[in-house]
């Protein structure tokens, strides 16, 4: 996405709703470059794509349990968070279509001594579902849901570092261990929706009274959930249609069969194998969104022999990154280079030199680790992420060339985060993303993060994590993250394979603007954003 | 019947073994004939698999879904493995894995069911509940609990499709034995005071033959069908094994492409095909087989 | 009355010509009647005679236009009052099956459906060919079940076939075939299954019901004393071919084929009896019973001498079969003891050694039921031999052989299977595999009772000649008494559990006698036309006398 | 006691037994699955706090034994328990309400099937058996064979691409929900039926040829023939009534599985029925709901048996009106 489409696009916009003239559009886009053909075949276009109001969506999701409940601090995948998250409530904050932070009940946010401190003013005239105005109580009342000795939230460790927050009048202020200049992307997060107070204190979550776009009619846990539109949600330009209803089609065929027999307009999770037979069909649409989730096999750095930093280059070096994504996952994603930011974040590098297949690099730095073949256990099941076992079995191809035996061991899929992630030296694992360099560091990189999977520890690291969040300076912070990116590429634990592409599937007459990349389904909030062109 | 002369029993009495085959083969019906054939040649793929096939069981030597040539016979499938190849090896996978566990569950079912069938009392009793017990718990998710709580490996898919299966052959056993049981050549055993080994393979298991072969026959091809569902669940036999029942798992999406998009047939009715035809001729044989043996004789 | 049937001899019924019929085994033919003449007037009875295999049921079912499935009728004529039965086509045959040619089967209790009340099969045929309504057709029935002289007739038709006995159950087959008035009816050794006392009264009700309806029929059985009863005429068959024709009191008085007279050889064969006190078994006071309720013994004191032969004569039901299952040890007696050469023999089976089971063995009645048809002859009579003496291999064999010979078959026969002999054949194996055992008693239980007659006289001979060399002692369990008269040193007569009378043969078979032995062997058709109307007569007048 | 009471009674007595083990035999299998609740729900967001609070809340910190003996305990007492899933709330989910629908669904699914197929089954099989090796009995019997010979989900999507994506005749979602009206459930069950239709009446089929085929060589049969009985008739008044035992076991068979084998099939057309449930159950270690679900199935298969039994004695005068 270059700059003058942005400009472009954004004059669209403009233009559509009137704001500019078609003349005044005109003039831009010639200036810009554009044949007058193509830019009145645009605006043509572009009016089309207005917004219009009405219909039902309807969404086939891939995930979805009966277990599903609708105490957000358990909301496991996309059903629950887009249906429950991103179609009924709102948190503090919400990722925009270009990965950055911005207010949702919060109009606006504030941080103050180094970042340690952060204030979050409310919007005015945001109402519950049932009316009720939501107040700073509410707020605090939310996020308590996930603190605290007996809370089950999976968000519990993102908010471990809050001090206190407090309530004060329209705002809610935080009180942070440390700095955190990303403190308004962490509660963005789809688990911390914002929920009415209860008088008891606790925050009621069982009723499904929020704040979002959409009011919830029927939650069927792992069937079906039906939603119709809240007439006064405080977004005007959000929430087109009249009714959503997610249905929860674990079947990868049938939830393509439902969308192509017109069942549902929306399918996340396309099957990549028949896409090419998918993207045939006249009446469908496939989009195909690099996310920030990345597939990785990653090592415990504090065992032999990858404690050793050049076993660990020589390995890195031994697998072709751009065979698996051929071959494994057909070319839907973009290699990595052993750096877990994807290239769609802020403050995101593409460390040199990359890690690419090089059997003499492989076999140069197994020498310089006095070794000149080496043996190791790979632990892989398909539950960590789906090709996880194939790509190992390729990789295991790869690296013969190098000198490098991976003997693949395919663990069970059930309890594989239990009892093999974390556990065993040499795994498979997945990460969805975060939206910012710190989150993601300090999920899993930082020497205390509670999913340190590569128990790699690395002092200049964490001290430039911990800098960098109080740092406010952005130049001065880009120069850091890219330090970190650089160190962990080099030094750290992670084979980065590639990150993957959300590839979704919909019917041709959904309209949106530009999608959002940090979560699936247009940042989980495709209900409020899209909407039915006819 | 009382009608049948002494002639005709001297004619039976002076027939050797091979010939007495060669004539119960001579006046098999057309259905058997097919059945036994098709049964040859998929134990033939099954035996000669490596010989066989062009290409290896997981190798990949192509693009991704190439029509049928002189290349790749049945074209390929979803990452460029040859289709022809894998069937084979399907052949010697999903024969081979289906056979031992039909073999393991009669072993199991028959044994304790002639053996409950001749002891009855609190062994009869006792085996019978825990079998009705395991009869009343839906298979397919037994199955995959069991599968998920000893791993997904082949020998323990076979172990347990055999353990549950070995109850429904028990059920078998045990009711025809109970017919074996009360004649006379059995007493007559057990007042020479032999021992229950010979009494249940000597004596009484040679005779249930018929009915358990029948049976074994149609278990052995609904162990397939099984690991197909199993697969399709996503806990069958895993990739890159070449399975039928996986294989049609695998490109199930496959299936409801119109077909205009493939100028070939789509790839998962090979195997469905392989395994259809299979237990056709299986049918066919064991129909036949029973016929035979079941006094009934059609109207000449 | 014989005398007044000559008179009503009518026109020709069925006229048989050239009948040729095969069989099929394993998709080949084999011919099982070669030829057959045949013809019977109105009214007329004929008896087919001969041993199992002579095609005499296969052509009892031609005379109905029938060949059983696997058989197929290749030549010849069948004229059924001048209806071409071959040329006929299925549905005329079917109109004529029931209404005007009925057939009686030899196993009543097979032959009704277990699922429908016997009225309802009674009146079946003659309600759907429209001879008359139900409620006549059911009224009519219960004429015939009194005729027939089947107890409580306006109620038995309401049972279920197993809820009456053999003997009625074939009484009522007979109402059945007779519902429609047929012209003729086949019997099919309707007799065979029944005890001697019983098939007396069936034989008395179906001669009677013939007679009265001036029915014709064929009656075809093997035993001559029964058709001697029933026929006018007697066609001799064997091996599918007739061997000679003539009417009843001429084909007894003065056979003309040897193998005719052959038929009645062993009504001759007779053993002088010897008695012994050399008591090798002695059952003393023995109780037994299955579900611990009924007793089936009832103090049963039997002693049996050393190489001696003790036969227990009783109708089915009268526990002798029992006796031996309680000597055997499947079956503890619940009182009394028994002594096995003097020292007292445990009473379950598992608790007797190997030596005392090695010296009694058992015969079985059917010898397809008593050898297993999946193990070859050398099986069969090697594993005794194994199992009690550890003789192996090439010794084994040769011991097989061996015994093979004293019972007078080839030892070619080594590897066939049960089911390649014929049932005579069968027999002396299950005699040669008790042999192998060396034993000092062999309990026989009806050993011959399911043979013909000529096969029944060779066992027999052959039993005797063994007990001569080896001097083994036999407890013989039957219920012809002819075959005692054969075989028996002493004579057991049992009753409803209990020992009626016993003793040597001389003194058991000569009155005075119990009632009941009087009852039994009173029973046992002999070879006189007249026997059964003199018994009826006789017991007629004993009833009226007392 | 009248047999049929008597077997009655003994059965159910049985039953209750056979039950018994089948809850033992869910719970074991259960525990030993590796991973908890807690985990399942978490995945890789599981930290060991959370676990922790997971199981306080739920009670998992107990022994087995001690939760085992409590759970059956209170199915003495007609209680099914509570979901592990959501317990923390204030609305607790119990398992009867999170069971009732979904069983509804499948009985709903079952029952339609049954209605159409055993009689259609039926009808075949005596036909086939009356012109058996005719060209009608050798169609059907290898149409037959065919559809058993493939797999379901197969056969589920053979139908899908026909009647619902070709011709767009059919839903290809069958999702129900309570207030989907009567001729609505039926037309979006119709796909799944006719699947499993296809599947059972097969099997039904087959046996009926089988069993009265195998009474036609008996000597009752042979005399009907010899009254003069016509064929047809012969077969149906005097065989069938004969036959009605073995018939009635595998049709038992059948509507069992129609209970509780129907899994795939509510996969593939996403039907919310109660396999549906017991897998995700089994797959997120909700014990109660999974034992639950395995008691219903027991016990359906169970009566259906009885079912099958009763009707075998009735149609059996030996055993209905002993001597």
């Amino acid at each position: 996405m270059n700059d003058t489409q942005n400009k472009l696009d954004a004059a669209l916009r403009q233009a559509v709703r009137g704001r500019i003239t078609r003349r005044e559009f005109t003039q831009l886009a010639l200036a810009s470059g554009v044949s007058l053909a193509a830019a009145n075949s645009m605006f043509t276009k572009a009016y089309a794509d207005e917004p219009k109001k009405g219909g039902t969506l309807k969404i086939g999701v891939g995930h979805g349990a009966t277990t599903d409940s609708m105490d957000p601090g358990t909301y496991p995948d996309q059903f629950t968070g887009t249906a429950l998250w991103g179609t009924l409530s709102n948190s503090l904050t919400e990722i925009d279509a270009d990965g950055n932070v911005v207010g949702d009940i919060a109009e606006s946010f504030e941080a103050s001594d180094g970042a340690k401190k952060w204030v979050f003013k409310l919007r005015k005239g945001v109402t519950f579902h049932d009316g009720r105005a939501v107040t700073a109580d509410d707020v605090v009342a939310s996020l308590q849901h996930h603190r605290g000795e007996d809370s089950k939230s999976a968000a519990k460790s993102l908010l471990k570092e809050i001090v206190t927050l407090k309530a004060d009048g329209d705002t809610v202020v935080f009180e942070l261990t440390g700095g955190n200049a990303d403190f308004p992307y962490t509660v963005s997060d789809y688990h911390m929706p914002i929920m009415p107070k209860k008088d008891d204190g606790s925050v009621d979550w069982e009723s499904g009274n929020r704040t979002g776009a959409y009011k919830l009619d029927k939650f069927e846990p792992g069937v079906k959930a039906s939603f119709s539109k809240n007439p006064n949600y405080y977004k005007a330009d959000r929430g087109w249609f009249d009714a959503v209803e997610f249905y929860s089609i674990k079947d990868v065929a049938a939830r393509t069969n439902a969308l192509m027999s017109g069942e549902i307009h929306y399918m996340d999770r396309c099957d990549l194998k028949t896409l090419d037979m998918l993207k045939s069909n006249p009446d469908i649409t496939v989009q195909e969104i690099t996310g920030y989730g990345h597939y990785i096999y990653v090592m415990n750095v504090t065992q032999k022999p990858f404690d050793d930093v050049n076993v660990r280059l020589a390995i890195k070096y031994s697998i072709n990154r751009d065979d698996v994504l051929e071959k494994v996952f057909l070319g839907h994603g973009t290699v990595g280079n052993d750096n877990p930011i994807a290239p769609t974040v802020k403050f995101a590098v593409d460390p040199q030199p990359r890690h690419s297949y090089n059997p003499d690099k492989a076999k140069e730095h197994l020498k310089k680790a006095g070794l000149d073949s080496l043996t190791f256990d790979l632990s892989v099941a398909d539950a960590a992420f789906s090709g996880a076992v194939d790509s190992a079995l390729l990789w295991k191809e790869h690296a013969k060339a190098c000198n490098i035996d991976i003997n693949v061991i395919r663990e069970p899929d059930d309890g594989y985060w239990d009892n093999v992630w974390l556990k065993k030296p040499f795994v498979a694992s997945y990460w969805s993303g975060r939206p910012t360099v710190d989150w993601m560091m300090t999920t899993a990189y930082a020497a205390d993060a509670a999913w340190n999977d590569t128990f790699w520890k690395n002092p200049r690291f964490n001290e430039l994590l911990v800098a960098a969040r109080s740092e406010t300076d952005e130049a001065k912070r880009a120069a850091m993250y890219a330090e970190m990116q650089q160190i962990l590429h080099d030094d750290g634990g992670l084979v980065n394979i590639l990150f993957n592409s959300y590839v979704e599937a919909h019917a041709k007459n959904l309209g949106h603007n530009k999608v959002a990349a940090n979560w699936q389904l247009d940042g989980m909030r495709i209900a409020e954003r899209w909407w039915f062109t006819s | 019947m009382t009608a049948q002369s002494p002639q005709l029993r001297q004619v039976r009495a002076r027939r050797s073994l091979w010939e007495s085959t060669r004539r119960t083969l001579s006046s098999a019906p057309f259905s058997a004939w097919f059945g036994m054939i098709v049964i040859l040649l998929y134990v033939i793929a099954a035996v000669f698999a490596p010989w066989i096939a062009p290409y290896g069981e997981a190798e990949i030597v192509g693009k991704a879904y190439q029509p049928p040539g002189p290349e790749f016979w049945f074209g390929t499938d979803q990452i460029g493995r040859d289709l022809f190849s894998r069937l084979i090896y399907g052949a010697r996978n999903t024969i081979g894995i289906a056979f031992l566990t039909t073999l393991l569950s009669f072993a199991v079912g028959g044994t304790l069911g002639v053996l409950t069938a001749l002891k009855r009392g609190w062994l009869d009793q006792g085996i019978s509940r825990v079998v009705d017990a395991f009869l009343a718990i839906p298979v397919l998710i037994f199955a995959l609990m069991l599968l998920a709580v000893f791993g997904k490996s082949i020998v323990n898919l076979i172990l347990i499709l055999a353990l549950l299966d070995s109850t429904r052959v028990f059920r078998l056993a045990r009711a025809t034995a109970l017919d074996v049981v009360v004649m006379d050549y059995v007493e007559a055993a057990k007042l020479r005071g032999e021992g229950m080994g010979w009494i249940i393979f000597k004596e009484v298991l040679p005779n249930i033959l018929p009915p358990l072969i029948t049976e074994f026959g149609l278990r052995f091809c609904f162990v397939f069908l099984t690991i197909a569902s199993l697969s399709f669940l996503g806990v069958g036999i895993q990739p890159p094994t070449a399975d039928w029942g996986s294989m049609v798992a695998e490109s199930k999406t496959l299936i409801t492409f119109p077909v205009r998009t493939f100028p070939w047939i789509p790839a998962p009715f090979y195997p469905a095909l392989a395994i259809a035809i299979l237990t056709v001729a299986i049918n066919f044989v064991v129909d036949w087989f029973l016929h035979k043996t079941s006094g009934l004789r059609d109207e000449v | 009355m014989k005398s007044e049937k000559q008179r009503v001899r009518g026109e020709t019924l069925l006229e048989i010509r050239g009948l040729r019929i095969e069989g099929n085994s394993d998709g080949v033919w084999h011919p099982i009647v070669k030829g057959v003449d045949l013809s019977l007037k109105r009214g007329e009875v004929l008896g087919l005679i001969g041993e199992s295999g002579a095609g005499k049921s296969t052509i009892g079912l031609a005379a109905m236009g029938f060949a059983r499935p696997g058989c197929r009728i290749i030549d010849g004529s069948i004229l059924f009052d001048g209806i071409d039965l071959r040329a006929a086509g299925e549905e005329d045959k079917r109109t004529l099956w029931g209404s005007r040619i009925a057939y009686v089967a030899q196993s009543a209790a097979a032959a009704f459906n277990p699922a429908h009340k016997i009225i309802d099969q009674t009146v079946e045929t003659a309600v759907r060919r429209g001879v008359m309504d139900r409620g006549k057709a059911v009224a009519d029935a219960v004429d015939l079940y009194r005729r027939l002289q089947l107890p409580e007739p306006a109620h038995i038709g309401e049972r279920y076939p197993h809820q009456v006995s053999g003997g009625q159950l074939q009484r009522a087959m007979t109402a059945m075939a007779m519902s429609c008035r047929p012209d003729l009816i086949i019997f099919d050794e309707p007799t065979t299954a029944l005890d001697v006392t019983t098939q007396v009264e069936v034989l008395a009700a179906m001669r009677d019901i013939v007679e009265q309806f001036h029915t014709a029929a064929i009656y075809i059985t093997h035993d001559l004393a029964v058709v001697a009863q029933m026929a006018d005429r007697i066609m001799v068959l064997r091996h599918g071919r007739e061997v000679e024709e003539a009417p009843t009191r001429v084909m007894l008085s003065e056979p003309r084929e040897d193998y005719t007279k052959t038929l009645w050889a062993v009504r001759k064969l007779a053993k002088p009896e010897s008695v012994s006190d050399d008591i090798v078994l002695s059952v003393r006071n023995v109780d037994a019973s299955y579900s611990g309720v009924v007793k089936v013994l009832d103090n049963v004191t039997v002693g049996l001498p050393r190489g001696r032969t003790v036969a227990v004569v009783g109708e089915s039901g009268s526990g002798k079969s029992t006796l031996a299952r309680v000597i055997t040890g499947i079956l503890p007696p619940s009182r009394g003891e028994i002594l096995f050469n003097g020292k007292p023999l445990s009473r379950a089976l598992n608790e007797r050694d190997k030596d005392t089971l090695r010296r009694i063995q058992m015969i079985y009645q059917s010898a397809d039921t008593s050898l297993n048809p999946r193990q070859t002859i050398r099986d069969i009579i090697g594993r005794p031999l194994e199992f009690y003496q550890g003789v192996q291999g090439a010794a084994r064999d040769r011991r097989v052989a061996e015994l093979l010979d004293s019972i007078e078959m080839d030892e070619s026969y080594i590897d066939r299977l049960p089911t390649e002999l014929s049932g005579g054949q069968k027999q002396r194996i299950s005699i040669a595999r008790a042999l192998a055992a060396e034993p000092d008693i062999i309990i026989c239980d009806e050993v011959t009772s399911a043979l013909d007659q000529i096969v029944q006289e060779e066992i027999l001979t052959l039993l005797m000649r063994l007990q001569k060399d080896t001097n083994v002692s036999y407890l013989f369990i039957t219920h012809d008494i002819a075959t005692v008269r054969a075989i028996a040193d002493e004579i057991v007569v049992m009753h409803q559990g209990k020992v009626v009378q016993q003793g040597p043969k001389s003194q058991v078979l000569n009155p005075p006698h119990p009632a009941y032995t009087e009852l039994l062997l009173s029973s046992v058709p002999q070879m006189d036309p007249d026997w059964l109307t003199n018994l009826l007569a006789r017991r007629a007048a004993g009833k009226a006398g007392a | 006691m009248h047999p049929v009471l008597r077997t009655v009674l003994q059965r159910l007595g049985l039953g209750v037994l056979t039950l018994f083990v089948v809850s033992v035999v869910i719970f074991a299998s259960l525990e030993m699955l590796p991973g908890g609740f807690a985990e399942a729900i978490l995945g890789q967001g599981a930290t060991p706090e959370t676990v922790a609070a997971f199981n306080r809340e739920i009670g998992l910190d107990r022994p087995a034994t001690v939760r085992y003996v409590e759970w059956i305990g209170n199915i003495f007492r007609g209680d099914f328990g509570y979901s592990y899933a959501g317990l923390g709330g204030s609305i607790k989910r119990s398992v009867t309400d999170l069971i009732a629908p979904r069983l509804y669904n499948t009985f709903f699914l079952a029952i339609m099937t049954a209605i159409v197929a055993v009689p259609l089954s039926l009808i075949l099989g005596i036909l086939a058996a009356l012109y058996r090796n005719s060209w009608y009995d050798r169609i059907v019997n290898s149409v037959t064979l065919t559809t058993i010979a493939t797999p379901e989900f197969f056969i589920a999507y053979l139908l899908m691409f026909f009647f619902a994506i070709r011709n767009k005749w059919f839903y290809s979602l069958s999702t129900v929900s309570d207030t989907t009206d009567f001729i609505e459930h039926i037309y979006r069950a119709a796909l799944p039926a006719i699947t499993l239709m296809l599947v059972i009446v097969a099997h039904m089929m087959r046996m009926t040829r089988a069993a009265l085929i195998n009474l036609l060589a008996s000597p009752y049969m042979e005399m009907a023939q010899l009254k003069g009985v016509p064929r047809r008739e012969a077969i149906i008044k005097h065989a069938l009534p004969n036959a009605w035992a073995p018939i009635a076991t595998v049709i038992a068979f059948n509507l069992a599985y129609l209970v509780v084998g129907v899994v795939v099939v509510e996969v593939v057309y996403v039907y919310p029925g109660i396999g549906q449930l017991m897998v995700d159950s089994v797959s997120s270690r909700d014990m109660p709901v999974v034992q639950a679900c395995a008691l219903i199935f027991a016990a359906t298969y169970i009566f259906l048996n009885l079912l099958a039994d009763i009707i075998s004695i009735v149609t059996n005068p030996r055993l209905l009106h002993p001597k």
